[in-house]
């Protein structure tokens, strides 16, 4: 053998259509990957119509378990392309995200990534689609709170890193430019005491506190946030989580708003009670896979093994997702879909999310960015 | 003045949380030798095993007597663990110092599997009393009762293990225990059972420091223990190893370093305050704190 | 006389080095036996076989008996529980727990321990009471190792080179007390210093090439010039230095 | 050549060492007697740098080396044994030695070089172990050297830096009778050439008589008398405080 | 009283008498090895079970680079705590400047590749020799502590992602258009193997080299009895300070290859965790042994890759549930089979080889007289 061989797509018509799923079962996101795989598999069916095949072409999944480490994902992602894997999809994790993105489009294979919420997917190169939401579509969301924001206070906390520094870039494009002066008190996101954050935010006064923060110390930094009075002195905005962390919010909940990529009974489209009829209930992921699924249906059915023909069916291209009417920008490969304002209610360990509003994909697409490779 | 007195406060929190989970590090490393990286996994069981009492086990709950017996019960398993770690896989490799560290090593990796894998990535909320949440108004300070609560258990159990090691016999086995186990066993002393008390008391301390660390979060995840083991190893050394009072100064300097320079410096300076602190601590006295004797 | 201890065909090997091989030899139940040889031949071995404190890596056959009971194979802690008083070569005072502390950890449950004579014999030792063992001179350490089990009533004492870097002065003392507990106590010595050996041993022992050499009355050994050159390399002239 | 001048050491309130005047010519041999924890083994630990004095100086051929690390005193010349017995126990007997005369030949960061290959070293390293008679140990670990032989590599070791102060630290403890005469010999044949200088704290008086020009006599830290054998063995404060009554 | 024990009195092999029938062969074997390794591509065997696909399948050569990555940073980490007895507990911290260091050079100022190469192979030599020249100043478990925080800072530093350089925690993508061709595309995974080879024959080799140096007998020196170097007259903090350097310049050059197997860095790299496997691989393969610590760094990483997918094969999923849970998470499997390994192969697993021969040795029937 040679040492630069690797195994050709089978370009008969009845091959199977390989696909790999690189996303996390093990490690600290490994429930949002179980979320995101329940979800493709219901997307799966419903584009399928039951059958598992894209014309006689059965679509073959091969999942990789990452671990949420990008090496192993890079590795994993070499070894699919190498067995001629041309579509691959998954990433829990941004990391993950940022970094199997240039190997697809180093090999020319699509990559669809999953739950990675990082702007950076977006305009990665042309082989990189998402399927999920990104963090300046959250923001938008929460600017919809505050009505008109000229010459409102608006305050960031966020923990350090690359998580922290999106949302604070996005809140100043957002909020910022439309008119409202936008401060930030960063904590590292190991921190374990939050009480001197909670008195600098008390300190500065805001109209409106963006909170970006994920991770397991996120109960403990409401409720200090809570204790501190900050939670009822102001407009407290910030991403709803998944489903088990609800009941960790405890009575900080009522007191937040919460902007929402997805939670049960936040809309009521086909592919919904679809999803529904085979998960039960909903999740925030599970609507990432579904569309993960539906999006690698309409490549193999439009694209065959091409995979720039791929890109081209991608592009452009709007469907009607599990959140509601979902459309892939052209220019940039964003993912333009509904948004929702939730409330939570409840108490001890049930607790429901009520949507208050939604907003449509056009309302919260972010600026078009130019792609970069 | 409120500020600081806030800060104070919660800072004299966190460090009771540090000296809880360095205090079982520092006596089992100061006197059986190992350091362990497993303690970790002593304090996930403590707060997994509070947690699942206040929800599974008669009697218990998240409130009032229902909340002592779920902690008990969390120490006990905590306490039970570190026994069985000692029984199973410690003991057999005494005098082998780096084996140990090896094995408390993998243990550590399995056993947060473990826990992930029974009870999931996700953090779970934490039963716990209702004042526990609530504040007390110290000098115009809103200070959190749970930060409070840490601090008294931390004064006990520090006044507990002094007087253990001080007044009893076995606290003196110990002692001895460190410095030549042969000859303790020599003066017909089985330094086993004392070596396995040392794993006892460390496991019972991370665990109780794993359930109120419980409150103090509010959740409990498989990765919480790991994520304080690296500031406990830091006190243990600034505190000499071995000293348990050492431990409880250091833990104070620590937790209020890192309160007061993340609230007037930048995030995260705090974090790099205290390693630096460690850096000079160690350049300044580096005999004083590697020379490890168990003093009472 | 029943012999207090016999070990019979003992032999131990450590990490591929077979030190003894076949050692056999009786202890009187009164009075010094002193186990002699030259360094390197096996006598701290012996008595750390004894005791039960051979090394991980080694492998201990043969049999050991104090009385009707065998000894192999019993942990340390009860061997010395049950009356086997062990001195070690290095001393092994615990540096870091006081004169006080380091003779408490030698009192055994259930008997009361004698500190007066232990005291009478070294006053050093009440006076330096709350001083850590560690910064005693190596004489003063080595008392407290004798003192440390002398707390205690034995039924054999097994002690190893007590006089190993101790002051003439020092030596008399030590080889005094020795002589004093021998009257009770049955002692298994272990010295290099023959003029001590001679003050003290009645039956000695001779150990050469992972055997016994020879065995029988002390003083006829240290008085046969040619036993004395062939089995330890002294002519008996030096003996009395 | 070696002369300390009211060097002490304390411990708190204690003087371990206690203003110790002492004065070392070229070829003397000084032995060290004193009763267990006179500080002897202190006064070592002091000359050699491996304790720094907390008052007093320590002068090697008009030179103050009171403030340099061990390892320069070693350089200028100082040699010392331990009193418990310190080789490289995972490397071979001559491994160790060879280690030794390597460090003695200048300390050249060789990181490249094979060690192996040279020759000289080699055969200054064999030198000092026959001089000991431990040539055909040469293989065995260190380590699991029985006492008394790991009391010669100590001494090879100290030959092979060919020092021209030599400290030993109570060489003959715990050899077996047999050999003191050998390390007797060895011992002695160190001062024999070259006007090496050394200074012995020893138990077996027999030994401290045979060798020593003059005997030093330590008590409580401080020097009691310095003297030849023969006045030292005559004072009765010696006598009282060191000898006792005798077996 | 052991402050800290030196690792297991292994003898190097560079200073030991060689003997026996194996005497004229072994200094060959490495040679035949590293052959059999480089053309190794070349074959299409298939190693079910073993490897995803065939061996020269570009999933295969991408784990074993990194296999082979890890087997010279852990060669590299033995410099320091096999053959002079430091425990270092940041050696983490010099691989991650040599990742981040290239990755930024590349990425972010868009210097060509050797340049940056170069640049981040002298700075994480510097790094190391400043950082060593405090930290040296403490022994033992200070000395381990004080490494650990300072690859604590690491940490935080890369986590802080200040002036958006590293990219925090979601790390930082290698910008792969400015470098060789040959060195991108899976197709070319080739390539980054022979790099990875490259370089564990390097450390292999400057390994041996200086332990079987008048440097090297010192370092050996040094892990018995510090105390004792100094009174012979060397100064033991300048030699551990070389040591120290040595292994920081040689595990950021490992550093720099590996960003460019991974195509990115990572915080993952930064973590204590890294350290403690690396202790954990030295440990598994026998410290202070020629090949040890490459085996237990190969297996080590082996392992971590491969048992992520063990963990989801349907033969463990097959198996009752208090079972498959935890066999499903890679790292009680790896914890599990790493306490294991420290029980059954103490000395690591090159002390395997003696323990087999006495094994064959006993079997053998004698031979009559
Ligand atoms: N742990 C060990 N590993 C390897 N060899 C050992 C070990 N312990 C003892 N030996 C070897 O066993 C032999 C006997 O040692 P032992 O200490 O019993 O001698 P000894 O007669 O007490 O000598 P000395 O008079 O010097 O005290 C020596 O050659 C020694 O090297
Ligand atoms: N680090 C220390 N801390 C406290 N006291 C010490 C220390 N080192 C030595 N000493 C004390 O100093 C005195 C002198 O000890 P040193 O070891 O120098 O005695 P020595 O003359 O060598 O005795 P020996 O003949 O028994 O070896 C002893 O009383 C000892 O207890
Ligand atoms: C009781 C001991 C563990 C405490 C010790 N005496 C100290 O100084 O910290
Ligand atoms: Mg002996
Ligand atoms: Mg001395």
């Amino acid at each position: 053998g040679s040492p630069q061989d690797t195994a050709t797509g089978g370009g008969d018509s009845a091959a199977p259509v390989k696909v790999g799923l690189v996303y996390s079962q093990s490690g600290a996101l490994a429930s949002y990957g179980k979320q995101y795989i329940e979800g493709f598999k219901a997307g799966l069916d419903f584009a399928t119509q039951g059958t598992g095949k894209v014309g006689d072409r059965k679509i073959e999944l091969t999942e990789v378990d990452d671990a949420g480490d990008p090496a192993k994902a890079v590795s994993a992602a070499k070894d699919l392309i190498g067995k001629g894997t041309k579509i691959i999809a998954g990433s829990t994790a941004s990391g993950v995200a940022l970094q199997v993105a240039p190997i697809a489009a180093q090999n020319k294979v699509l990559f669809i990534s999953g739950p990675a919420a990082t702007d950076a997917v977006t305009g990665a190169n042309k082989y990189t689609f998402r399927s999920g939401r990104q963090s300046y579509q959250d923001v938008v969301t929460a600017k919809s709170f505050i009505g008109d924001p000229t010459g409102k206070k608006v305050v960031v906390f966020a923990q350090d890193g690359a998580f922290g520094d999106a949302n604070e870039a996005a809140v100043k494009a957002v909020i910022g430019t439309a008119g409202a002066t936008v401060s930030s008190v960063r904590a590292p996101a190991s921190a374990t005491e939050f009480t001197p954050f909670a008195s600098q935010i008390k300190a500065a006064k805001p109209d409106l506190l963006f909170v970006a923060w994920a991770g397991t110390t996120a109960p403990a930094m409401w409720q200090t946030l809570d204790q501190q009075g900050v939670l009822s002195s102001t407009t407290v905005v910030t991403g709803l989580d998944i489903r088990a962390s609800w009941p960790t919010f405890g009575a900080a909940g009522a007191k937040i708003s919460f902007l929402s990529h997805y939670f049960d009974g936040a809309s009521d489209t086909e592919a919904s009670k679809a999803l529904k009829a085979t998960v039960n209930t909903i999740d925030l992921f599970h609507p990432d896979g579904f569309a993960a699924a539906q999006m690698v249906v309409r490549a193999a059915q439009e694209g065959g093994d091409d995979v720039d023909k791929m890109v081209t069916a991608l592009e452009g291209w709007s469907f009607d997702g599990v959140k509601g009417k979902m459309t892939i920008r052209a220019a940039d490969h964003a993912l333009l879909q509904p948004m929702f304002q939730a409330k939570l209610t409840g108490s001890g360990t049930a607790f429901t999310a009520t949507a208050q509003k939604s907003l449509t994909g056009d309302e919260t697409a972010p600026p078009a960015v130019a792609m970069k490779g | 003045m409120g500020t600081v007195i806030l800060l104070a406060l919660t800072g004299l929190g966190l460090a009771a949380l540090y000296f809880l989970v360095a205090s079982g590090l520092s006596l089992v490393f100061g006197l059986a030798d190992v350091l362990n990286f497993a303690h970790g996994l002593f304090l996930g069981v403590g707060a997994y095993g509070t947690w699942w009492a206040a929800g599974n086990l008669p009697g218990a709950g998240p409130d009032g007597l229902g909340f002592v017996f779920a902690v008990a019960f969390g120490v006990a398993a905590g306490t039970l663990v570190a026994i069985l770690v000692e029984l199973v896989l410690i003991r057999p490799l005494y005098s082998r110092t780096i084996e140990q560290v090896l094995v408390t090593v993998g243990l550590s990796l399995a056993g947060v599997a473990l826990l992930q894998a029974t009870w999931g990535a996700d953090a779970r909320p934490f039963p716990r009393p209702d004042w526990t949440r609530q504040v007390t108004g110290i000098l115009g300070a809103q200070v959190p009762n749970g930060g409070l609560l840490l601090i008294i258990a931390a004064v006990l159990v520090l006044g507990a293990i002094l007087a253990f090691l001080r007044w009893t016999r076995y606290g003196l086995v110990i002692r001895a225990g460190v410095e030549n186990r042969e000859m303790v066993t020599a003066l017909g002393i089985d330094v086993r059972k004392a070596f396995t008390l040392v794993f006892a008391i460390g496991g019972a301390a991370a665990a109780l420091a794993g359930a109120l660390g419980g409150v103090y979060f509010g959740t409990v995840s498989p990765g919480q223990g790991g994520s304080l083991l690296i500031f406990a190893f830091i006190v243990v050394v600034i505190g000499g190893m071995g000293s348990v009072v050492g431990s409880a100064y250091a833990a104070v300097v620590v937790g209020l370093v890192q309160q007061f320079v993340n609230y007037y410096g930048t995030s995260g300076l705090g974090d790099i305050c205290v390693v630096g602190l460690l850096a000079v601590v160690l350049l300044l006295r580096p005999q004083g704190i590697a020379g490890k004797v168990a003093t009472a | 006389m029943e012999p207090v201890l016999s070990v019979e065909e003992l032999s131990v090997r450590i990490s591929g080095l077979h030190i003894l091989q076949g050692v056999s030899f009786t202890v009187a139940p009164t009075g010094v036996t002193v186990l002699l040889g030259r360094n390197g031949v096996g006598k701290t071995t012996t008595l750390r076989a004894i005791v039960g404190l051979t090394p991980p890596a080694g492998e201990v056959r043969g049999t050991i008996r104090m009385g009707a009971q065998s000894l192999l194979a019993r942990p340390t802690h009860r061997l010395v529980r049950g009356g086997l008083g062990y001195v070690p070569e290095d001393r092994c005072v615990f540096a870091g727990l006081t004169v006080a502390e380091n003779l408490r950890l030698a009192e055994r449950r259930g008997t009361s321990p004698a500190y007066d004579k232990v005291f009478a014999l070294f006053p050093e030792l009440d006076r330096r009471g709350r001083q850590r063992a560690g910064s005693l001179s190596g004489g003063q350490q080595q008392m407290l190792a004798i003192g440390r089990v002398l707390l205690n009533d034995n039924r054999l004492l097994l002690v190893d080179e007590p006089t190993k870097g101790l002051a003439p002065k020092v030596v008399t003392e030590v080889a005094e007390v020795l002589e004093r507990v021998a009257e009770s106590v049955p002692v298994l010595l272990v010295e290099q210093n023959l003029a001590v050996v001679r003050r003290l041993a009645r039956d000695a022992v001779v150990l050469a090439a992972g055997k016994v050499a020879w065995t029988g009355d002390a003083r006829e050994l240290l008085l046969e010039t040619a036993l004395t050159k062939s089995l330890l390399g002294v002519g008996s002239a030096e003996v009395s230095h | 050549m070696l002369a300390t001048r009211g060097l002490t050491w304390r411990i708190g309130e204690v003087a371990i060492v206690d203003s110790v005047y002492l004065d070392l010519a070229p070829g003397e041999f000084l032995g060290v007697i004193g009763p267990n924890g006179a500080g002897k083994t202190s006064l070592f630990n002091l000359i050699t740098g491996l304790r720094r004095a907390t008052e007093g100086r320590i002068v090697l051929d008009g030179q103050d080396i009171g403030a340099l690390p061990p390892h320069r005193r070693a350089r200028l010349g100082l040699g010392r044994t331990f009193q418990a017995s310190s080789v490289f126990g995972s490397l071979s007997v001559r491994e160790n030695v060879r280690l030794a005369v390597q460090a003695h030949r200048g300390g050249s960061m060789a990181l490249w070089r094979r060690a192996a290959a040279d020759r000289e070293v080699a055969a200054a390293a064999d030198a000092a172990l026959d001089r000991v008679g431990l040539a055909h140990r040469g293989t065995a670990l260190a380590g699991t050297l029985a006492h008394g032989e790991k009391r010669k590599l100590e001494i090879a070791l100290l030959l092979a830096g060919e020092p021209r102060v030599m400290l030993l630290d109570e060489p003959m403890a715990g050899v077996s009778a047999e050999d003191v005469p050998d390390l007797v010999a060895v011992i002695k044949s160190l001062t024999g050439d070259s006007g090496r200088a050394v200074l012995m704290v020893e138990h077996h008086m027999d030994v401290i008589l045979e060798l020593a020009d003059r005997i030093a006599v330590m008590h409580h830290g401080a020097l009691l008398a310095c003297d030849t054998p023969e006045t030292v063995m005559a004072n009765p404060t010696v006598q009282e405080a060191y000898l006792g009554e005798s077996l | 009283m052991t402050v800290i024990d030196a690792p297991r009195a292994q003898v190097p092999d560079e200073l030991s008498p060689q003997r026996g029938r194996w005497h004229r062969v072994r200094p060959f074997l490495p040679l035949v090895a590293l052959v059999v390794l480089a053309i190794l591509p070349y074959s299409t065997i298939s190693l079910p079970g073993i490897f995803e696909g065939p061996v020269n399948s570009p999933g295969t050569l991408q784990l074993l680079a990194i296999c082979l990555i890890f087997g010279g940073l852990a060669a590299g980490y033995d410099l320091l705590f096999g053959r002079t007895g430091m425990l270092s507990f940041g050696h983490a911290l010099y691989f991650a400047a040599g990742v981040y260091g290239t990755d930024i050079l590349v990425t972010r100022a868009g210097l060509p590749l050797w340049q940056a190469a170069l640049l981040t192979i002298t700075g994480g030599t510097i790094l190391a020799a400043l950082l060593g020249a405090v930290a040296l100043r403490t022994v033992g478990i200070a000395f381990a502590m004080v490494t650990l925080a300072f690859a604590q800072v690491g940490a935080i530093l890369v986590a802080r992602d200040f002036g958006g350089l590293t990219g925090g925690e979601e790390g930082l993508p290698l910008d792969v258009s400015g470098l060789p061709a040959g060195l991108v595309g899976v197709t070319n995974t080739v390539n980054l193997y022979w790099l990875a080879l490259a370089y564990l024959t390097l450390v292999v080799f400057v390994v041996h080299r200086v332990s079987g140096s008048p440097t090297g007998r010192v370092l050996a020196g040094l892990r018995d009895d510090e105390r004792r170097i100094g009174v012979l007259g060397l100064d033991p903090y300048r030699y551990k300070l070389v040591a120290f350097t040595l292994a920081g310049g040689l595990a950021s050059a490992g550093g720099v290859v590996y960003v460019l197997i991974v195509g990115g860095a990572s915080p993952h790299i930064t973590s204590s965790e890294l350290t403690l496997s690396l202790l954990v691989m030295v440990v598994l393969g026998g410290p202070g042994t020629r090949w040890g610590p490459v085996l237990g760094g190969v297996l080590y990483m082996y392992l971590d890759h491969r048992l992520t997918a063990f963990g989801t094969s349907d033969a463990v999923d097959n198996l009752p549930a208090f079972l498959s849970r935890p066999l499903s998470q890679p790292l009680f499997v790896l914890g599990t089979v790493f306490i294991l390994a420290v029980y059954f192969f103490p000395g690591g697993l090159t002390s395997l080889a003696p323990r087999l021969s006495h094994l064959t040795r006993a079997l053998r029937p004698r031979s009559p007289r």
